[in-house]
């Protein structure tokens, strides 16, 4: 184990795949020169030189296309978006080409391509930077969407993404990337699809993933002060989704929060919710409470910013709230 | 403390060409190329008033010469991609015409196993990469392979076949930028037929030079008669080359015409274009002009020309009843080819 | 009462709000001369002329946002886009800028727009033309979604929607548009955010929306001949969701299925599952059950498409289902 | 039986042109704003680094003659969309520096109410439209103002603002097609300052000569010196005169040069451009320019300038202590705008 960064794990994890394959490369805007917008890629470019890695054009449905053609021709692109924001003009690429071909040409073509970039919001970065996008892309068939929130999963999952012989949308946060965790040593990979507990409990469940996994373990903290016992899972994966261990600590606690940084509306608790009412809907002692980014546009205001996102207390209240506590 | 001004620039002029040597068998293998997109169409469009075949269905009835002279310049490891309007490509490509008839048809036996239909024909083994039906959607696609090759160090080139109406949407733009920065080998296909859908150039393009607009990438161009096979092959055999020996890429317009409606649902005139006009440019029809220059050069007779069209048609008829027995695809397919590991 | 079809609904609502409005103009690819891909603004172009029934180039992100420009300055332009597989390359448009001005321009500007257009599949046009993106623009604050089923709702939601001053995404669908009803003749208008029951019933409720609510019908009539009786809740608006009525109709018949077109993964059925299980727990006798696309890319053989779709069949079992009868 | 082959056009020669007759009061107006929006941003910049500022906030300095010279050209009725950098140009179109710097604090009394921020400074009473985020956003924005105008028959002009890296983007050829397909009165204000974040134009773009690219278009273009008020002020006008009285769009290629990083993380030189680059660059100070083209003529001295320089600081500093006062939004403005009907 050493102890690093969400960016260097993520690092890491593009470093050791682009030696270990050289049908990969990394290309996106400012990946090369500049080290990456958020510096995911410090120092690639100099180790693998610049057919490698691509800096491009602002021309997200461009590159992103570009890559799509490489993959289907064996390459094994990472497309790198600096913001999953930016992502809405490449998304005719990432829905009618990459995630169908396969599909459309009768299983002739594979497209093992990564598209990663931070997802959702930062610091006052207002309504056009600050989306969270992984129900949208979870929604379609032939694609995967993988979130990691710690940095021993942005590294083991980023390795299975690049390995994957299907398109992977890879969502980071920008909030995440200083991240500190502890990372096992070599070439660890974790399976797409898998759900992690991060903590166990047995009162309640709180179903959460990438940026709401600190709140929730947080919240989990506090309930413990009161003596309530509260499990955390991970998603890790959006699709597939890992409902065996969602309904296995629901079975267990009966009680359920799902907490995410998107908007409520068709979000990613919503599908959680279908699945637990779906399966085990005599489990359940109570509704499910969802958490989520408040329903409009992200203000520039801070203390408007942090009084529409999702924290601890948020997640408290709804926890207690499905413990008829409140 | 002075502005400039610039004039608008005239387009250059499109001197003559005059045509590569070609021989009796290169002639002879086009035009049965030509027979064969033509007549195998003529049926596909037969099958499709009986409901044999649904869905969309874009016939590239009178651009033929565009796609036998492209496919004539290149080599079996190079790309295609092209737009919905590829069934004469892909039979262009050496694609069997059974399998593509079969696909027409949702039959398992398709190119594509009956889930891509008309507008998805892919062959792998041919590097026939589809059938995209996003209008500019392949534009990236194609400079993607191109990308590849130039990755990976071989000579292959990659070709991008798409309408003219597709050349105001921006994925042509952002490709053509890349391809030239890049110097990528690529070869992008502009079939300039006149209309996208019913809606004529002149109403969708502010310039209608389409070819000038690979200068605001650095890019060669040219302007093609896109009737004439020894023409389109002529201009494909120069950007292949400039593709293949200096990896730069090329855009071609290529000046042609479809003689058929948009797609079936679309009549061949009378909304937005007249009869006549359909007629008088039925008089470049590519299969009179290559007739014409053959029976010039003393390479066939019409006796000659008939015999090829009667055995294109045998052949189309052989697709067709291989259309007609192969079986649905099986039930269990529906789930397949989404992931991987469906198998 | 007249007896017209859906398109001719909608072409008459067109032509009125035309006729009403001088700021009313109507933008796409082939809705002029052509008289419309589906030919619902057949007629049009003849009546007001080429500066108000605009042929535009295919370019849909450039005259979606010309369109939302020309919104900001006082227009009401009404979008039609060929059909909503396309406005993938709008959406950067639709999202990061239409829905969004007000908000982040603190209240001075509005959008009042319709982009509208056919959506979902048809018959045979295989996986890039076949999509149901009704659960993504729901997502979005700033939205509304607008889905009629039948000629009467048609013609009054698509009036109400060029009179609204936001913007609104309405979805037609090309198996629609030969639906024959009766549609009140004159001036009406039906409120965006209103479900409507299209059938009363006491044993089940169907909650669904565009093209499955025939479906849904076929399906309370057959399960009447068991003696089953179901009502079926048509939403007509998907945000903002009529959620009152829905809880009105479930707290009766104690049992809801949710069938939509799109696929599973974050649909609009979720959302109404959450909204059910969140507001009325305790009158749930059974799970809700959704009646989704499969979740594949749409295949183009005839057979394996029909059985992708939604059907009367398939909402007959799920309300066998949560009625505990299979 | 012939292609046909074209070489690439060479650009067309920049002429020079002799400026427009200007009266002192013009150019000390034009030098108060020059000072006005240097001054703004630094102190701007200033409190940003104290953390009174958050998010991103990318500052203007060395571009400011754009602006100034753009807006002079304009009238009130005009239409401005712009991208993210866009302080000064909010000030140059005479929204109060108060209001913006109060936006930049996310203040009530912002222009945007807060709710904005830096990247999305409106003023709808002076048709100054935004402060967009995503790059090429605000360009169908801005044609669909001059489409509106037209439909309207006023004789309004819009304009937009975006830098040389959004030309290459899909939105700003989609858009200058529809502007010239349909004559709008458009002016498309392409600020060509050498980088797209840490991207020189080199590496992203094949033909830098960006004006060049409404040629594609069949429509006008200049290139302009961008440091110079004048020169933009003389160019403006002869691209408004064609939007007003012609109905026709423009492209002007603004040359200019940021003299600070892309926003506040980024450092002025290091990485991707060098110091000595940036002092080359210093030399054409707009500020400079203009100064000493006013001291030529005899219309002001060196106190004089000074003068104006103290003026505007006071100006700044009374923006920035109406900001710092401005009470944050209420709570409730969370939820309200999302739709005309929360008030
Ligand atoms: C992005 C997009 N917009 C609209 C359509 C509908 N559409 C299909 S083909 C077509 C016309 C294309 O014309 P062109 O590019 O000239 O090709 P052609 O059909 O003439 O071969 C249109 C508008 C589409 N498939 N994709
Ligand atoms: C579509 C999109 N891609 C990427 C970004 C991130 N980004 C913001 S500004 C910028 C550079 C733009 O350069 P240019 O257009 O030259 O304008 P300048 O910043 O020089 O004024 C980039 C890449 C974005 N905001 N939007
Ligand atoms: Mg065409
Ligand atoms: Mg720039």
């Amino acid at each position: 184990m050493v102890t690093m960064t969400y960016r260097d794990a993520l690092n890491e994890a593009l470093r050791e795949e682009m030696q270990r394959d050289e049908r990969v490369f990394l290309m996106g805007e400012e990946v090369g020169e500049y080290d990456g917008a958020y510096k995911v890629s410090r120092g690639l470019l100099k180790e693998f030189g610049p057919m490698r890695v691509v800096d491009t054009p602002i021309a997200e449905l461009g590159f992103t296309g570009l890559g799509a053609g490489a993959a289907m021709v064996g390459l094994r692109p990472v497309i790198e978006l600096m913001t999953w924001n930016f992502a809405l003009l490449a998304i005719d690429q990432i829905v009618n080409s990459i995630a169908k071909l396969r599909y459309m040409s009768g299983g002739q073509v594979s497209v093992p391509m990564v598209i990663r970039g931070p997802n959702g919001a930062a610091l006052q970065l207002a309504a056009q930077h600050s989306q969270a996008f992984e129900a949208w892309y979870a929604y379609i068939p032939g694609l995967k969407v993988v979130m990691p929130a710690t940095p021993a999963d942005a590294k083991g999952l980023l390795k299975s993404a690049i390995r994957d012989d299907d398109p992977v949308v890879f969502m980071e946060g920008e909030m995440l990337y200083n991240l500190k965790g502890e990372v096992p040593e070599g070439d660890i990979t974790i399976p797409i699809g898998s759900a992690d507990v991060k903590r166990a409990g047995s009162d309640v469940t709180i179903v959460c993933h990438s940026k709401t996994v600190a709140p929730a373990l947080k919240a989990a903290d506090r309930l413990a002060e009161e003596d309530i016992s509260a499990e955390v899972v991970d998603l890790r994966t959006i699709r597939p989704m890992d409902t065996d261990t969602i309904l296995t600590s629901v079975s267990k606690t009966n009680r359920c929060v799902v907490a995410e940084e998107g908007w409520p509306f068709c979000g990613v608790g919503a599908q959680v919710v279908d699945n637990i009412q779906r399966n085990i809907f005599d489990e359940l002692d109570a509704p499910v409470i969802r958490v989520t980014g408040e329903d409009v546009p992200m203000p520039y205001n801070k203390r408007l910013e942090k009084a529409a996102k999702v924290d601890a207390t948020k997640i408290v209240a709804a926890a207690k709230r499905v413990l008829y506590l409140e | 403390m002075s502005g400039s001004t610039v004039s608008k620039k005239k387009g250059p002029k499109r001197p003559a060409k005059a045509a590569a040597a070609v021989t009796a068998e290169q002639c002879r293998d086009w035009y049965h190329q030509l027979c064969l997109l033509r007549r195998f169409e003529e049926k596909a469009a037969e099958a499709y008033s009986l409901g044999k075949i649904g869905g969309f269905c874009h016939l590239y009835i009178g651009q033929e010469a565009v796609g036998v002279g492209v496919m004539a310049a290149l080599r079996e490891d190079d790309y295609i991609v092209t737009s919905y309007r590829e069934h004469g490509l892909a039979l262009a490509r050496g694609v069997p015409a059974r399998s593509i008839m079969a696909e027409l048809y949702g039959k398992a036996d398709g190119c594509s196993g009956g889930k891509g239909g008309s507008m998805h024909l892919f062959d792998v083994s041919r590097n026939f990469l589809g059938g995209h039906a996003i209008v500019g959607g392949q534009i990236p696609l194609g400079t993607g392979m191109a990308f590849a090759a130039k990755y990976r160090g071989t000579d292959q080139v990659s070709v991008s076949f798409f309408g003219e109406a597709a050349a105001n949407i921006g994925s042509f733009h952002e490709s053509l930028n890349m391809a030239s920065l890049w110097k990528l080998p690529a070869v992008y296909v502009l079939e300039n037929n006149g209309y996208g859908m019913g809606t004529a150039i002149a109403r969708a393009t502010a310039n209608m030079d389409l070819f000038h607009r690979a200068y605001s990438y650095d890019m060669e161009a040219e302007a093609v008669d896109g009737q004439d096979v020894l023409a389109v092959r002529d201009a494909m055999e120069r950007a292949v080359e400039r593709a293949r020996t200096k990896s730069e890429p090329t855009l071609l317009e290529m000046q042609t015409y479809r003689y058929v409606g948009h797609s079936m649902s679309d009549a061949a005139h009378g909304t937005y274009r007249t009869k006549d006009e359909v007629e008088e440019y039925r008089k470049r029809d590519p299969l009179v002009i290559l007739a014409a220059f053959m029976k010039k050069q003393g390479m066939i007779d019409d006796d000659g020309l008939k015999a090829m069209d009667d055995e294109v048609k045998a052949e189309v008829q052989e697709a067709l009843d291989y259309a007609e027995q192969s079986p649905d695809p099986a039930p269990e397919a529906l789930y397949t080819d989404v992931y991987a590991e469906d198998g």
